[in-house]
């Protein structure tokens, strides 16, 4: 079987993660409990061994990801899933793109994590379907047609519940159960979408451009949209985009920070993903262009991203804040792929980097505060700046990066999505757009900043002495390096230009 | 339709109009004596529509008398012969319904049959 | 001529003279004669009909060898000797089923009477099924009517009496109609031996001559016939002649009685007017909406009734609705189903009469199904023997009921688009209105009988062999529905070539 | 292989479960051992003769004129008798747990095991005749069943389903005399049997009795508005609820439907006509009503039953696309569902076995106590959800893709309600599963002491069932092709 080591970053980190998850169970089938005898098999007892063990893990299929997804690529078909369609692998740019990100907050996350959980409990529980959910995701990434991107897709939502309700906690368990049913609703109007594109298209599996097939088509065209829109809405469901945005700002503030930063930062992107690989790698973008799907989808995206960041704004609970920002954030992307334009495209994809970056900066940063001091609002930093500014300085780094000033990462994306709004063939939406992302740029400043002035410039109110604790490397340290990550993107953004210039011109080239 | 169909054999008429009467008397009445009164005037109406139709005019009833044997003096004996088995029939019949009557009378002192049903509910067996 | 053919005559008068011998004798002595002659006229019956099966044509037996128009005529085909074999066999059976309530029931003088009374009524039977000769019918008619009602007012209680009455007045009304719908005919044709009639009536009839005096004739004697059969509106004495007789007089009326009107109008269909002209006149579709209202109103009544003897005894009424939906549908298949259904409903009924005396036995003589709790664990055969007389009124598979409702359903099927419809309609409502009020009464006697309300109500167990005679009875009637579900193709073979001798 | 084997599957458990009162039994260990033994060998028979396929046709005798008792091993048949064959045994295993202690062991086993030859009567039926034979019988044989109890709610459930089952019956009966009266033959052809010179333009009447005989047959498969009596026979025992009423019983409804509509009345005569247009509503609309019923409903057992309803409107759907692929899709869910659903009633009746819990608000922090159990439900859980590696994937695929090539506006408002009615799955589904395992930090376990999983004759069939669920899921290629090649010769 040629290829086969694209199973091997999905494989080992899953099996381990499922022998993680299955040791937790087994302690609580032991009441929690955990003598030295019943403990079998690989999983190590103490916290030390358990954060090597994932640490080595997940550093090793991520090498092993994105190494051999740069060095080797090509594809693996595995047996047919459902009536002939196989599962399929195949590695693109896309693939390559996505997978990076991901593994590099997941790593950064992880390394923040091992810190961060010894107060939450149940590490072997978190740091199991942490490592399952890395590999799912690996998984969708390197899907080679519909079929299994989706099923990678729906178990990505099923492994991902635990990490919300972690806490278990009764609100945990019902933002668990809410995020579960937006997502799987989300995931059901999308393979309406799967269904009719069987039918209609070739192949399910991806090629730049589409495969739909203009004899069937024929005449159906009616059906095919309607398909297309409940597609969008359904992926767009993860992806926090209006209407079924509701679980969002519910879901990641309840689960412990690391787990929110992955959220935020990467699950929601998989929304985008599954949007993406359906409109311009099966369907084809030349479909709905100028179809009122396409001009319903710029409203809805355009719609979320100005409502988002409002909502953010009027947010005083910091986390919460910010999943609000993710919602709006992640529709900057949804826009730019609605434009089905190159440039528009290109800025699309170029977003879903930074934003990763950067967001999972800023919840991490946001969890270094609640598990430090317990801080959840705002007013309850002030001053903070002046004990921890290495923190402050990579939260306000980022929170730069996220509004886009230039020179930082965030408004290389916007300029390309701007420029790409303009560009395109699109009526109104070539000015609606930019202004609508200019507005929700100020806004993005109107709640981002606030923090790193209330930190710097505390006023008379008198800073707490226990601001002064230090702080735990390993929570600082991926801090630091994302909100570095994200600047440095700003200034040099070339290699990822490049990279998604390509990916651009195949899929949405006229 | 011309009368003078009806009017030439008037006697059939009487006696659909007989069977008639005994017919709603039997159906209708609720006093099981005249049900019984009923039934026989039924029958004798059916026996009397039957005699006519054995009986042809100037004609003797067929006993063998002064030794006329050809069988075209006499009139038709069947429906006599009918009529006889037919009364036989009622009266037994009738003989019958008196009884059953009197055990009812002795029972429930009335002659109302839809009386004795609401008795008899009353009694509850 | 064969000796074999005077076996029809000599049973007639063998069962007509041993009523007046049983009258002298006592009351034991008078249930054995009884006993006797039923099974005695049954072998004969059987071996008429071997011999017709063998010469596969009907023959003309002339009493006193007075040749016709004259002489008195009895005449034998398949139907004739299958039904009297039949008959005897049913008859048979409900006397040995209902033979404890006798001796129980009746007062103790009275017993041979009753005897008296089961042998008429048996000779009458008889002679409407063999007879040819249209005012004998009408003659037998009467003597049947009286007989059944002496069945049933012998077990001295206000019902009965009160029910006799009534079955009396009925009766009556459609004697009467009968006699004079025979007087018609004879002043038409001039004869009263039905073959004869019959090609009078085929002459007149083409000649189209006396439409209207054949249409009444016709009329009123069909519409007798259905009154004293019972047919739905006229049905008021039915379920307290049923309810509260003898069990034995029950089973036999409901089983026999009406079948034999319902035979001779059959007779009358066939041999007497011809059955062309019969479905041209609309006398049948009268019947068929009769019969539709009656298959339905019969089983809502039923539903209602609260005691299973009456339940039943409305149920029979359903079932004449079948039997004259059947006639109705004006087609020779239609009228088989109603043949080979006068046979399921015998046969069913008896047993279903029967059982449910065995089940009230085990529940201290009361009839309210309510108290029939648990029945089946008491009384296990009448249980079973219920259950099936149950399952073949509702029509499963295996059982005589489904093969009759298939016959209807087919002839209902072949006939005419309007009496479709309707038919099979009432036909599936009629099935499910049966399950409702039988299946109901089956699942309470399989319901264990707990808790207070059934304490102190004098039930007990009755084994297998405490009641013998109902016992064999019971299993032989089992059987009977079981051979009319399984093997009922030769059986209709049989009604078919009947039917087919009467033309 | 000899066709006269057919009749012994058939009579095998019948006679067998008769002799049960008879035998003298000494221990309830010796009366378990005959149960299995008949019911294994048996389905052994069975699967020796679905792997020698006995060619012709066994007559078993002659009713009138051209109706006859007579058995035939076709594809479709091979199906459903596979399904039997299969499960019987196991559920049978799962039943002598779960009855330890019940009242009447002897007579329960006695129908249960006959009820399995019953419906092996229906799947092995050549005629229309013959499966309507049966098809009335397995309404007596499980009445017992769910009567077993004989508490009041029992015996009142067991008369609501004989009437419902009955009254079916009524109308199937109407439409099986129109096709013995306007069909060329009383056996099942695929593609139909109608006579074309018969029907002439009687057309519209066929219809009628078509319409009417789906809806008696569809009364066993518990379609809208003929549902209400599925949850309340859920009383019974739980073997006979799962077996029954997730497999035996309801899967003989829809069986009987696709051998109407496929084999009797024909596709190629009802396609596109307004019969076909009029019953797509009431299965569309079920598939989503059942869902909401258990959306709403608490009692854990009757929560499964709702949604027994509405995977069975599934197949129904399937059915009435009266499609090739329809009939594949339909095949397909009944196999797989049977699996599912007889998977997670087990469960469910583990439960009660081992707690006597039955509602849902009851069950939380189960997931500690039970842990074998509650994995099983929520395998089974996912699986009737639809996600993609499970076998409930398999078959909404199918019917959707079905739905598409037929193509019409209310076939894909039937493959939206799919959608819909997995979307309402999940969440009467996991709302389970969820309570179970995550109870709330909070929760105190001590409330559950002594609770544990059943031993291992109830845990194997789970066991087994969830590989089964998985194995199809993954490699449902082989399984998909036999239904096609049963699907191939219809018009």
């Amino acid at each position: 079987m040629k290829n086969a080591w694209i199973l091997l970053p999905v494989l080992v980190p899953a099996v381990t993660g499922a022998a993680l998850a299955a040791a937790s169970f087994r302690e609580h089938l032991a009441g929690g409990n955990t003598g030295p005898g019943d403990q079998k098999g690989f999983v190590p007892e103490n916290t030390r061994g358990l954060h090597a063990l994932v640490g080595t893990v997940l550093a090793l299929s991520a090498l092993v990801a994105v190494g051999g997804a740069w060095l080797w690529g090509g594809s693996l078909t595995l047996f047919p899933l459902v009536d002939g369609i196989p599962l399929y692998f195949q590695i693109d740019d896309v693939g390559r793109l996505f997978v990076t990100v991901v593994s590099l907050v997941w790593l950064a996350a992880a390394v923040y994590a091992f810190s961060y959980m010894e107060k939450e409990g149940d590490q072997k529980r978190f740091f199991g379907f942490y490592l399952l959910v890395y590999a799912i995701l690996v998984g969708q990434e390197f899907a080679g047609n519909l079929l299994t991107m989706y099923l990678f897709y729906e178990l990505m939502t099923l492994a991902s519940v635990p990490l919300v309700l972690h806490s278990g906690t009764r609100e945990a368990v019902m933002a668990a159960l809410k995020y579960l049913f937006y997502s799987l609703c989300g995931a059901y109007l999308g393979l309406f979408g799967i269904y009719t594109l069987s039918r209609f298209c070739d192949t399910l599996a991806f090629q730049p451009g589409g495969s739909l097939n203009p004899v069937l088509a024929q005449g159906n065209r009616g059906l095919l949209l309607a398909a297309m829109f409940a597609t969008v809405l359904g992926f767009g469901a993860k992806a926090g985009m209006l209407p079924l945005h509701g679980w969002l700002p519910t879901a990641h503030p309840q689960a412990p920070s690391p787990a929110s930063a992955v959220l935020s930062g990467v699950i929601v992107k998989s929304g985008v993903l599954a949007i993406l690989r359906a409109v311009y790698y099966v369907a084809g973008p030349d479909l709905i262009r100028g179809s009122w799907v396409q001009e319903a989808w710029m409203i809805l995206a355009l719609a979320t991203v100005f409502m988002g960041s409002l909502l953010a704004f009027r947010e005083p609970v910091l986390k919460k804040r910010l999943a609000y920002s993710t919602v709006s954030q992640v529709s900057y992307i949804l826009f730019g792929l609605a434009l089905l334009a190159p440039t528009a495209m290109e800025g699309a994809l170029l977003h879903v980097v930074f934003h990763a970056v950067v967001k999972c900066a800023l919840f991490l940063s946001a969890g270094v505060l609640l598990s430090k001091w317990g801080i959840t609002r705002v007013e309850e930093l002030a001053g903070l700046g002046k004990k921890q500014p290495l923190l402050v300085w990579s939260y306000t780094l980022a929170s730069l990066a996220l509004i886009g000033i230039p020179p930082a990462s965030g408004f290389v994306s916007k300029w390309y999505l701007a420029q790409g709004a303009l560009e395109s063939q699109t009526g109104v939406f070539r000015y609606l757009g930019p202004a609508v992302l200019l507005v929700s740029a100020f806004l993005t400043a109107g709640y981002l900043l606030p923090v790193t002035v209330k930190a710097f410039f505390p006023g008379e109110s008198r800073i707490p002495e226990r601001f002064g604790e230090r702080v735990d490397m390993r929570m600082l340290a991926p801090l630091a390096v994302l909100a570095l990550l994200a600047v440095l993107m700003g200034l040099f953004p070339g290699p990822v230009l490049e990279l998604t210039g390509r990916i651009a011109a195949l899929a949405a080239g006229r | 339709m011309d009368l003078s169909n009806l009017l030439s054999n008037y006697e059939e008429g009487v006696a659909m109009l007989l069977f008639g009467i005994g017919f709603s008397n039997l159906l209708l009445h609720k006093n099981l004596i005249k049900k019984i009164i009923g039934m026989n005037i039924m029958d004798t109406s059916t026996y009397l529509f039957l005699a006519l139709k054995g009986y042809i005019v100037g004609r003797k009833a067929p006993i063998v008398t002064d030794g006329i044997t050809s069988a075209s003096a006499y009139v038709n004996p069947i429906p006599s012969g009918l009529v006889l088995t037919g009364i036989v029939v009622s009266v037994s019949v009738t003989a019958l319904m008196l009884s059953l009557t009197i055990r009812l009378y002795r029972r429930y002192h009335t002659l109302d049959l839809d009386e004795i049903s609401t008795l008899l509910k009353k009694e509850g067996k | 001529m064969a000796f074999v053919q005077n076996f029809p005559f000599i049973s007639i008068v063998l069962s007509l003279f041993s009523g007046p011998l049983s009258s002298v004798l006592g009351g034991k002595k008078a249930k054995w004669v009884n006993l006797a002659v039923i099974t005695l006229i049954g072998a004969m019956s059987a071996a008429v009909l071997a011999f017709v099966l063998g010469t596969g044509e009907p023959y003309v037996y002339r009493m006193g060898h007075f040749p016709a128009p004259w002489g008195n005529e009895i005449r034998v085909g398949v139907l004739e000797a299958g039904m009297a074999l039949f008959f005897c066999v049913v008859m048979l059976l409900c006397m040995l089923g209902g033979e404890r309530e006798r001796a129980l029931e009746l007062p103790e003088g009275k017993q041979n009477l009753y005897y008296v009374m089961v042998n008429l009524l048996l000779c009458s039977l008889l002679a409407l099924i063999y007879t040819n000769d249209l005012f004998t019918a009408y003659v037998f008619v009467e003597i049947n009517t009286i007989s059944a009602c002496g069945l049933i007012m012998i077990r001295q209680n206000g019902r009965t009496i009160e029910a006799a009455t009534r079955y009396m007045i009925m009766s009556l009304l459609g004697s009467g109609l009968l006699l004079l719908g025979i007087c018609f005919l004879y002043d038409l044709t001039g004869h009263l031996l039905m073959s004869n009639i019959k090609e009078q009536v085929g002459l007149l009839y083409a000649a189209g001559a006396y439409r209207v005096p054949l249409l009444v004739a016709l009329g009123l004697m069909s519409v007798g016939l259905a009154i004293k059969s019972a047919l739905f509106p006229f049905h008021a004495w039915l379920p307290d002649a049923y309810g509260y007789s003898t069990l034995s007089s029950a089973a036999i009326l409901s089983s026999l009685v009406s079948k034999g009107y319902i035979f001779l109008l059959v007779k009358i269909f066939f041999r007497v007017v011809g059955f062309e002209v019969v479905r041209e006149s609309g006398v049948l579709n009268i019947l068929f909406v009769f019969g539709l209202a009656g298959m339905i109103m019969g089983s809502v009544s039923a539903i209602q009734e609260k005691n299973v003897r009456r339940m039943v005894a409305y149920s029979s009424v359903a079932q004449i609705g079948y039997i004259y939906m059947g006639f109705g549908l004006g087609s020779l298949s239609g009228v088989v189903a109603s043949v080979f259904h006068v046979l399921t409903h015998a046969a069913t009924k008896s047993l279903l009469f029967i059982s449910a005396s065995g089940l009230t036995d085990s529940s201290g003589d009361s009839k309210q199904i309510a108290d029939l709790t648990g029945a089946g664990f008491r009384n296990r055969l009448a249980g079973l023997a219920f259950t099936v007389g149950s399952l073949s009124m509702v029509g499963i598979p295996a059982f005589s009921g489904f093969v009759s409702k298939l016959l209807f359903a087919q002839a209902a099927v072949e006939g005419s688009f309007v009496k479709m419809l309707p038919a099979l309609l009432v036909l599936a409502v009629s099935t499910v209105l049966n399950a409702l009020y039988f299946m109901k009464t089956v699942i309470t006697l399989y319901t264990p009988a707990r808790g207070e309300r059934f304490s102190g109500r004098g039930f007990c167990r009755i084994g297998l062999w405490e009641q013998p005679a109902k016992t064999w009875a019971m299993l032989c009637l089992i059987v009977l529905n079981l051979i009319l579900g399984l093997t009922s193709e030769p059986i209709i073979e049989l009604i078919r070539d009947g039917l087919a001798m009467f033309e | 292989m000899k066709p006269g084997i057919m009749l012994i599957v058939v009579l095998l458990p019948i006679l067998g479960g008769g002799l049960l009162p008879l035998l003298p039994f000494r221990s309830r260990r010796q009366l378990t051992v005959y149960t299995e033994c008949v019911v294994l060998l048996n389905s052994l028979l069975t699967v020796a003769m679905l792997l020698y396929r006995p060619g012709e046709a066994f007559v078993l005798f002659r009713y009138t004129g051209n109706l006859s008792l007579s058995f035939r091993l076709d594809g479709l048949g091979s199906v459903f008798t596979a399904i039997l064959a299969l499960l019987w045994p196991l559920a049978t295993l799962y039943a002598f747990e779960y009855m330890e202690g019940e009242r009447h062991e002897r007579i329960f086993f006695m129908f249960y095991t006959i009820t399995f030859g019953v419906t092996l009567g229906i799947a092995l039926a050549e005629d229309i005749v013959t499966m309507y034979c049966f098809y009335e019988m397995l309404t007596l044989v499980t009445l017992p069943l769910i009567m077993h109890t004989l508490t009041r709610e029992a015996v009142l459930a067991s008369r609501t389903y004989l009437y419902y089952a009955l009254g079916g019956a009524a109308f199937a009966f109407m439409g099986m005399i129109f096709i013995l009266t306007y069909g060329t033959t009383p056996n099942f052809v695929p593609g139909g049997v109608l006579d074309p010179a018969r029907v002439g333009e009687k057309g519209d009447l066929l219809l009628l009795a078509y319409v009417m005989c789906f809806l008696g047959f569809s009364v066993k498969a518990a379609m809208w508005p003929f549902s209400a009596w599925l949850p309340k026979a859920g009383v019974a025992p739980t073997p006979v609820t799962a077996l029954l009423h997730a497999v035996a019983v309801v899967k003989a409804g829809a069986f009987t439907l696709m051998r109407v509509t496929y084999y009797s009345f024909g596709t190629g005569f009802l396609r596109g006509t307004w019969a076909q247009t009029l019953l797509f509503v009431p299965v569309i609309f079920t598939i989503v009503y059942g869902c909401s019923r258990a959306l709403k409903e608490t009692h854990i057992k009757r929560r499964m039953a709702w949604s027994t309803v509405s995977n069975l409107s599934y197949i129904l759907f399937g059915v009435v696309l009266m499609t090739p692929l329809g009939l594949v899709g339909a095949l397909s869910h009944m196999i797989f569902h049977a699996v599912m659903k007889i998977c997670s009633f087990f469960c469910a009746g583990a439960v009660i076995h081992q707690t006597g819990r039955e509602y849902i608000y009851q069950l939380d922090g189960f997931g500690r106590k039970m842990p074998k159990v509650f994995l099983c439900f929520t395998v089974s859980a996912l699986a009737l959800m639809g996600v993609p590696g499970l076998c409930g994937f398999v078959s909404k695929w199918n019917l959707a893709k079905a739905a598409f090539e037929q193509g019409s506006p209310l076939a894909l408002g039937g493959a939206a309600a799919l959608l819909v009615s997995a979307l309402l799955t999940a969440i009467y589904m996991l709302t389970i599963v969820i309570r179970a395992f995550f109870p709330g930090r909070d929760f105190d376990y001590g409330t559950l002491k002594g609770i544990r999983d059943p031993g291992w004759r109830m845990l194997l069939p789970l066991t087994l069932f969830v590989v089964a669920m998985f194995i199809f899921g993954l490699f449902s290629g082989p399984v998909v092709e036999a239904l096609e090649a049963i699907a191939a010769p219809m018009p």
